[in-house]
């Protein structure tokens, strides 16, 4: 297949024009992203090529935008809908575990949305405009919950994910948006949900983690590398569903794992990783299962703060160490 | 403020203009009474024990669920609720599959996952309300907004109580339907209590139909115990949105005539209040209308009355031979599979 | 101190009527709460002891009434909100997550709010009157999560977050209302929150839990005791702060755990907790943490369904004796 | 629908009547200067790289943050958003603080754990906005509905935008405020866009102010560029709502003068409005009443602007020297202690 070398950003914007182009009942809504091409541009000149009824101005009202999405994907539509930031998801929460993640369950009838969400930290957004929230929909059953972490992913998952005739959370990071480059397909491909990657081999102690974190993880793997130890670096790419084999394997093979996430610490996805690590690879273990994340606390806004909130390479680094030394 | 206030219905020739033949009407008034019989039998039941959980009626709004239902065209679609069980009588719905939807039986709409009267055909067009209301309205609109965007000629109907009216949902579907100008018709099924809040508590304007003028579309106010009066309102809005002229906002005033539920004996309502809208009640009401204006026979009334009974008879037996689900499948179905975008309902 | 014998419900309905009597700042608002008594009774004959003015019937609007919480508490008085079921503070996750969850932190003023949210299942509820929502709140740094068992801790605990400076969110047990009866103190006292209760002594095993499983907990330890296992069972009584001190010291005594709760497994909180004892007692363990949850899906209405959904004390003594054998 | 839409002010003698003296009004002019600077030295700033995340102004709502600023009374409480500096300046934050604020150090009024404009200080009844529009709204009117319950003459004021009344908690808040008679003032900013979206995509009426019949309370159009037609209007709602009349919506209509924030160069936006809305710049147009109708001298003026100057220069320096927030100091706060609920505003 024929490959480009696109930023992460251009890839979710030429992945979803590609699906607009081949399906008609895929259509994007959101606040701001008709003529203004959406806060950072992912549906830049969608208008122009799709026209205003399938790239639609909403009003500022996430639950009208979400629910919206619901009634349309109900009637046969693929609608895409746009979070001008993750954190304002909250203002749909309601409609989400409420009506679209128990919609087939209880009703039979298929809920297929996708929401696109830029989270994530690391510019001084503050507490408003820096959250990842995919623990929180991570935990309500019916929901899908997909993070990419690499331009070639975040094509091939947005596709897929509009393909899943379920509700499903898309967690774009704002973060990687126009920081990571890497070659994509030029063709159309879906990556299967439920699939881990490795982002790196390893074989003394695994990594589990996804979205940003990734690229922590791998800058903190290298340190450990010059140290003689190799580290596995697991990128998840989707949380619901997420892949305990693959997962399970590569600590059975290292016997050392550590989680780690960008969102804080207690109650957070991490703990899920974790604890199934120790409960179905308790012989394997050579070393407590060690997370790391942020601290309880909202995301800072002053940079001294949020880098003291954001995990660290230096962190992740030296858990590593750690659990090397264990 | 100016909202319409609805006229009611007075002759035969006035029903007849809004499109409706003497057959048409005999049929409004069995699923009246099939609704209410519905109901009847389900408090019956559950008293009985057969019925798990609580259990809702809406008494009182008979004539107001039916008149909107039989206004709605056949590839229209909508979202009832608590007290709009004769929208899913006048769409098609077999009271069979009523009663197993109480008990919690796989031949219920929900198959058992979800109870009383949380349920819909999604074939015939209802989609089944959540309990947290109107979680639905908005999903309704966006219903509206795929005809809109395929150009269809198809409206949603979206209900609400006058309690649930308070919440942001509401607000926000309205908005967003007004200024798209979304072909959704609105009704308020104001019953002027929720649970045992006072509409004064809810709302402080006179008339919630008044609230379509904060949106940019029309409200009317009609009368909930006359099922004409409501089929022509509906009727109109409905066509009115179908031809690309906007939402509308009905407001159908009745009086809930029990309790919340079962478990609640509406003791914070005012006895005269349920003696004088007694007086008002719906089926009566159309009862003596089909009678004086469209000379309804004994015989005719008899055959419906009796047919009703022997419908659900039958129709609990059939539901109590439903099985129960298999604790088994519990986890069926909490994920769709992409087979499943290819039902009827989807297109 | 003198005790009377009650039920869970009227230790609530009694301990909040105290309050209300000592501190002209208590006042309750929520949906019904007046006239009719809420739905459940707790406030019956309040606003006839403390008139409409302290005792608010509010519009049927879960954001208003706990918002408006929020805004009389930032101007000193001590709301008391009741949703009329847990299920329905989803219409309100915003307010708590966005506004009370950050305000002390971002702006530094303390937002005193406590809800009360009858949650649970065992009655045929169905999906939306039957959830145990408490997990999605731990995960929110900035609030406090309480759920007590008995009717003594009810009471203790309610008064204890009347007094908090914090948004405490009290998730009552809808299954132990009148099913549940103890000995409960007259007097007022404020039972702290992060000490876990001893629910039952034991040395070979601990289950973890709290609310209404507590009592599936002890059912199933009883059994076990037959079999001559002795099961402690720790009733965490708050989930926010939890007493992370009591847990390890019992599993550190009883080197095999269990935790259960009645809420959906994955990502609900007994991740976390199973997940800290995998870290924080690895070298203690003498068998995987074990947890025992609701399976990730709606609560179903059928009997036959919520039976399969809510864990009973069979599960729980399934997994002990395997716990016990491992 | 019939909102009222309030008259200019013209005359000495009317700004007499509605309770401001000349010292008054010349202070509300530096004020608006203040406001006006703060934003653009932040804007300075935020180019140097000074400012971390992102930076907002209000140009051409100065006036009208002033205005309804000035109208509240010294124990009034209120929620300002992103456009209303000169509610913080006319409440009295020292300049040298929102710099702080701007740059993330330890002496804004977020101690550097929040950002921008997302500020407020308790002890002048200012309550910091959060992003999420408009959800400080319901909270002004849980402000209120203490008031009411403590029978204080008190009054909370709620802002929000045009955008942002799109939102299910402005519908909430209103509601409840309606239904309670609550001593509110809601102020909409209406200042034609939302981000990239024009008004008429984010509501279907002619004025947003029409929305308060539908709550059952009065609606006013202000031209939010007369910053004495705004106090006039302002003052006259928060004293009715003080005397028990219940709230007032004021919709305060301005152009957005600049992007959405500093990123955005606002190309969706028509030339032609700003030239017609920079003729009409709330600061120039109160500066020419003030010559034309109170005699502001050149002295005055030159004092004026030149003190402005002066504190702003001094303020940017005193806020370089604020520290940055210490690491070890991030947990610090999550949760209050009790002793923190004997703070003023908490009384
Ligand atoms: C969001 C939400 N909060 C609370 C409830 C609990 N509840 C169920 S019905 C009801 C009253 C509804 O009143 P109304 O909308 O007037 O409908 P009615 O029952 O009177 O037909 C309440 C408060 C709910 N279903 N949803
Ligand atoms: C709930 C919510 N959704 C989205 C946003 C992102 N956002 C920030 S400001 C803005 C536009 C606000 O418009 P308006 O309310 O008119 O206020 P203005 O900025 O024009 O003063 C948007 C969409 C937000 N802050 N809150
Ligand atoms: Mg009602
Ligand atoms: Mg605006």
């Amino acid at each position: 297949m024929a490959t480009q070398e696109k930023t992460y950003l251009q890839a979710i914007s030429d992945g979803l024009r590609q699906e607009m182009r081949r399906d008609q009942r895929v259509f994007c809504l959101g606040e701001d992203v008709g003529v203004y091409g959406g806060a950072f541009k992912v549906t830049q000149g969608f208008q122009e090529e799709f026209g205003a009824s399938r790239v639609l101005d909403m009003p500022l009202s996430e639950t009208a935008i979400v629910a919206g999405a619901t009634g349309a994907a109900l009637m046969g539509m693929r609608p895409v809908a746009e979070m001008q930031f993750a954190d304002f998801v909250s203002c749909a929460w309601d409609h989400l575990v409420t009506v679209a993640a128990k919609q087939r369950y209880r009703a039979g009838t298929p809920v297929p949305i996708v929401l696109r969400l830029p989270s994530g930290g690391g510019f001084s957004g503050g507490p408003f405009h820096s959250q990842n929230p995919e623990s929180s929909f991570a935990h309500i059953p019916g929901l899908k919950v997909v993070c990419p972490a690499t331009p070639e992913d975040a094509k091939g998952l947005l596709a897929t994910s509009i393909e899943d005739p379920n509700p499903v959370l898309y967690f774009e990071h704002k973060h990687l948006y126009r920081r990571i480059k890497g070659p994509v397909p030029e063709e159309r491909y879906a990556t299967p949900f439920g699939k881990a990657r490795v982002h790196r081999e390893g074989d003394d102690l695994t990594v589990i983690t996804w979205g940003a974190m990734v690229y922590t993880a791998d800058e903190a793997a290298a340190k450990l590398a010059d140290e003689g130890v190799e580290v596995e670096v697991l990128d998840l790419r989707t949380l619901i569903p997420w892949d305990r084999e693959a997962v399970l394997e590569s600590v059975a093979r290292c016997s050392k794992a550590l989680v780690l996430h960008e969102d804080t610490k207690t109650g957070g996805f991490g703990a899920e990783i974790a604890a199934t690590i120790a409960e179905e690879a308790f012989e394997q273990l050579d070393a407590p299962v060690r997370r790391i994340a942020a601290p309880d606390s909202p995301v800072p806004f002053a940079p001294s703060l949020e880098k003291a909130f954001i995990p660290q390479v230096d962190d992740v680094a030296a858990a590593l160490r750690e659990l090397a030394a264990y | 403020m100016a909202v319409r206030e609805a006229e009611p219905v007075e002759t035969l020739q006035e029903v007849k203009e809004a499109g409706l033949d003497r057959e048409d009407l005999l049929s409004m008034y069995r699923n009246m009474l099939t609704t209410r019989a519905i109901e009847e039998r389900g408090h019956i039941l559950y008293k009985q024990g057969k019925i798990p959980g609580s259990f809702y009626t809406g008494r009182g709004n008979e004539g107001s669920a039916v008149g909107v239902g039989t206004a709605m065209g056949p590839n229209d679609v909508g979202t009832p609720l608590q007290r709009d069980m004769g929208v899913h009588v006048t769409r098609g719905i077999e009271p069979w599959r009523v009663f197993a939807q109480y008990m919690g039986r796989v031949d219920g709409p929900t198959k058992g996952r979800d109870g009383n009267v949380h349920m819909g055909d999604a074939r015939m067009g209802l989609h089944t309300m959540v309990s947290h209301l109107p979680a639905m309205l908005p999903v309704a609109v966006g219903m509206a907004l795929a005809f809109r965007i395929r150009d269809e000629k198809r409206v949603a109907v979206a209900w609400c109580g006058e309690g649930a009216a308070a919440r942001g949902d509401a607000h926000e579907g309205m908005n967003l339907a007004g200024v798209r100008r979304l072909p959704v018709v609105f009704v308020i099924d104001n019953n002027q209590w929720a649970y045992s809040t006072p509409a004064h508590l809810e709302y402080a304007v006179d008339h919630l139909a008044d609230r379509a003028a904060a949106y940019g579309f029309e409200g009317v106010v009609v009368d909930g115990t006359d099922v004409l009066a409501v089929y022509r309102e509906a009727k109109r809005a409905i066509e009115k949105a179908r031809e690309g002229g906007g939402p509308t906002l009905i407001e159908s005033v009745t009086l809930r005539m029990e309790g919340h539920a079962v478990h609640d004996d509406a003791f914070y309502v005012p006895k005269e209040l349920f003696e004088e809208w007694a007086r008002r009640d719906p089926i009566e009401r159309f009862r003596g209308w089909l009678r004086d204006n469209a000379s309804m026979s004994d015989e005719e009334e008899d055959e419906i009355t009796s047919g009703v009974k022997r419908l659900l008879s039958a129709a609990i037996q059939r539901a109590e031979e439903s099985p129960v689900p298999d604790p088994a499948t519990l986890l069926d179905g909490v994920f769709a599979t992409p087979e499943e975008l290819e039902t009827p309902h989807h297109k």
